[in-house]
């Protein structure tokens, strides 16, 4: 007997799942595995007053904030590294549109774990930051403290829905990662809804083969979208690198909402799908993006 | 307890009565030294669940399946399974994380009348009579899962008491609502398969029940073999024997090495 | 410039780090990567009133609890499986000659994870049992309690000292494991000091070969003693299989003191060390655990 | 600040003088873009301290090592890694654990007289003047290391502030026991290497004080550049500029495709 795990769904299916004014967490680290195709759907979607709480990222948190599906983003870490700060996020942190709840390493991994642990808290190190003072809700002062070590109590993080990319999957819905894992797996047992957008489907005997790679086992992933290109602009580990170019592009577009809304029309509110975006990037240049001579 | 003459092992029927109650879709935990467990949720797999979900407690194999039954966490699996998990990343769901699991099936050295697991010992804690292996995961299953079941490969009144000596993971506690009242989440034992018959808890009182007896077994028999007073239903099932295709399946695609039967056979008798 | 680690060292060196009274980790699973070499060693030496805190183990507590080397031991799980209860760890619990500390695998991963993060203690649910009665130190009602669900505070466990088996290092001392890791890593970050047996020493290069067996990086290593059938009788995995005869041996000469003291004297305590052990089990032996018949 | 020609760029410079201050068998993490950190760890075991072990904070690789300088947590990196960890296995001592590691590398948008880091925002943060990237790992390196370098690739009085705007890592604090009175570990900033000298923090007041100056920079310059008073030693030494063998070695063995000089060529002139 061999029936369908239901789990492979096509982007419409996956993403109606998101509604307005849920808590989305997003997966990957800066430019790696940002979970761009499903991105670009909730835009497509016109998806509106979302709570992020992105893994340290980059275009992914920020086109969402750019198209102004965002009511408020934690940000543990939102840049573009050595191609500047994140643009759109940072002109609406600048301007207040966007409410940002400062957060750092310990709390994200703290409140994580709490909420993978279905824990009321977790426990960190007060390290002497600011952050308790701009985010009194996110570290409060523990109420126990012992020795002389003190201690704050970040409050459990459990996102609606998460958002993750990965390389590989089978029909069964093991997720396969040829890089890093990052926080991805403490993400999704800490979230009540798991989407993972891949770049292939594979048989699980190709899974079998590499166990070791199954960084999201099938029991912790409710929906699977196969999006070849699906982390564009940013890489998928082995498979292809970052899109320099159309990050320099989209940088650039971004000096202003006005310029950004063209990007958005042009590249995602297409009607198009993914399909009409990846003919907008062209063949060349997704194909030189495999060949291992596009590394930044 | 008479030798039961079957023509099929003990260890494959327990395996095929645990196999029919798991739905697919499901997520279970096996520990180590759990060829039944294995077997179960290998032909539940291999049949009419093949999207159910098990991992390996210790090892963090998922789904190792090849047709052998071999311990759950030998490194073996890892060539056949589709993911291996690392156990400090597994805690948090094995440990803390409240129905992650559906079920989880696990054996004692004593269970009684509210389903409640003593793997630790057998009279007084500091000076036992019998110093079992202790607690591990079944804390945690029992206090955590959605459901589980317990397997006892023998039934007789060391086994079946009326209040376990040492609770090491809590069934129905003292039967009742007396489980969520102690701030548990819901669960418990659902079902109890020994090499008597089939056992669950009726609803209310959450006191063992007899569900059906397996072939030859008489109701005298079983309370001869339990320690305290079991519910017994106005018209007592018989257990329906492992069919054809289930011992089939079982031999041809789970345990083709003959595992169960060699390992556990019908019980002699006492 | 090349120079050695100093991280690999004979038994004896080793060992020397394990002085009387200390509280001494074990990692491994049951049979599977007991740190028996470092077990027998201990033994000979004659060290005294040890607090055990082994990952679910077999023989290795048993052994050194049956030499008398143990004042008290926490149990999480030590069993001998389909061989039986755990012989002279049983005689000395129901004796009472060796306290027994009851723990439950949230009291130990709660415990291992404080421990590791220098957090006093750790937050673990109330799950019902009898456990915080028999080890009132070892669970605490929580002070703080938050909504519905009753929560027990576990105190940090940090070994003074961890004993560990893998099947292989390099001369930085990276430890590979070709099955799975168990708790071996989080106790070692919870260690104050962390020994490990291994078959045997490989090239960096080798071990470079296949980062994702390294479960202990060097970082978290002090001392790596060479010894080849260092987990026998256990086994050793990937390497070689249990010796099923050999532990019924020893159950068998675990019968009662005498006889248990008889089996040391033959096995641990004649002088020879490792290699006298090696031949005492016999080439035969030995090389047929390494053909992949001896499996239970 | 002026064009200082030089026979090696900036960045292999601060490379070098980061590097000759670690000791064998320390242990160090490297974040995400993070070119010349990488090449300072991998410089200093491929000259003096070849135990030195450093892990790629977010991608787990540990000490890989092949003498190209790629962003720290690539996945190339998995192939020439001593070991890869999961990051949620790593949080424990990256977050928690104290003095794990020896020491860490940061850069900030703005550091203070005290090594106080801000990479969060300039201005209030309720309505900021230049919204940073955030803190990430940050607060924990700088709370929790034994000690840290900050590395800055501009020095203007923008960078070199009376105060940080926003304290993401805890530095020296307000000085003097500031740090250990707020219940941090011992710790703290104990070097700044910039395009125009080193500066390291007097013992007793944990103010910053100049080391040394690099070739062809004068104090005025850097205190032109500064926005606070600097401690002066009466001598002011002049840094030791990387040797042939410095640069030999880290061209020849760390960074043969010459990342460091295309991306931190010496600033221009403001």
């Amino acid at each position: 007997m061999k029936t369908s795990s239901g789990k492979i769904v096509d982007l419409a299916t996956a993403l109606a799942a998101v509604k307005d004014g849920m808590t989305v967490g997003i997966g990957g680290w800066i430019f790696h595995g940002q979970p761009m195709a499903l991105i670009r759907g909730l835009i497509a979607r016109g998806v509106r007053d979302l709570t992020l709480v992105p893994a340290p990222g980059s275009v992914a948190p920020d086109m969402l904030i750019g198209a102004g599906c965002v009511k408020e983003t934690a940000c543990v870490f939102i840049s573009f590294e050595h191609l500047g700060l994140a643009p759109n996020f940072r002109r609406a942190a600048q301007s207040g549109a966007v409410k940002v709840l400062e957060m750092d390493g310990p709390g994200i991994a703290g409140g994580l774990r709490a909420g993978a642990c279905d824990l009321p808290y977790g426990l960190i190190p007060d390290l002497g930051t600011d952050l308790p003072k701009v985010n009194p809700n996110g570290y409060r002062k523990a109420r126990v403290q012992e020795g002389s070590r003190p201690l704050l109590e970040v409050p459990a993080i459990k996102p609606d829905v998460l958002l993750l990319h990965g390389q590989q999957a089978d029909e069964e819905g093991n997720v396969q990662y040829f890089g890093a894992g990052y926080f991805d797996l403490l993400m999704a047992q800490a979230a009540k809804h798991v989407i993972c957008s891949v770049d292939r489907i594979v048989p699980s005997s190709t899974v079998r083969q590499s166990a070791r790679l199954t960084k999201i086992p099938s029991a912790f992933v409710d929906a699977i979208v196969v999006t070849p290109f699906g982390a564009h602009p940013g890489c998928s580990p082995g498979l292809y690198d970052q899109d320099e170019a159309h990050l320099k592009t989209y940088v650039a577009a971004s000096r202003d909402q006005k310029s950004f809304d063209s990007y958005l029309d042009a590249f995602v509110r297409n009607g198009g799908g993914e399909p009409a975006y990846r003919d907008k990037i062209g063949a060349q240049a997704l194909a030189a993006l495999t060949s291992g001579g596009a590394a930044p | 307890m008479p030798v039961v003459p079957q023509s099929f092992a003990m260890g494959e029927m327990l395996a095929v009565l645990l196999a029919r109650d798991m739905a697919d879709g499901e997520k279970a935990i096996v520990g180590t030294n759990s060829d039944i467990q294995v077997a179960a949720c290998n032909l539940a797999r291999a049949r009419h669940a093949p999207h159910l979900w098990w991992v390996s407690g210790p090892g963090g194999m998922t789904n190792p399946t090849e047709g052998i039954i071999r311990p759950a966490a030998d490194a073996e699996n890892i060539a056949v399974a589709q993911a291996v998990m690392d156990l400090p990343l597994m805690i948090d769901f094995i440990d803390w994380q409240i129905h992650f699991f559906d079920f989880a099936i696990l054996g004692a050295l004593q269970t009684d009348r509210f389903g409640n697991i003593n793997t630790v010992c057998v009279g007084d804690h500091a000076k036992p009579r019998l110093r079992g292996p202790g607690t591990v995961g079944i804390s945690a299953l029992c206090g955590l899962s959605k459901r589980f079941y317990i397997m006892m490969t023998r039934h007789d009144r060391g086994a079946f008491v009326p209040k376990v000596d040492f609770v090491c993971g809590a069934g129905h506690m003292t039967g009742g609502s007396s489980r969520t009242d102690a701030g548990l989440p819901e669960g418990g034992p659902s079902l109890v398969v020994t090499p008597l018959g089939v056992f669950d808890f009726e609803p209310a009182s959450k006191a063992m029940r007899v569900r059906s007896l397996h072939e030859g077994v008489t109701i005298d028999e079983v309370r001869d073999n339990t320690g305290f007073d079991l519910l017994v239903p106005d018209k007592i099932e018989s257990t329906l024997a492992p069919d054809a295709e289930e011992l089939f399946v079982l031999r041809r695609a789970v345990d083709t090495t003959g595992v169960l039967p060699a390992k556990f056979p019908w019980p002699k008798a006492n």
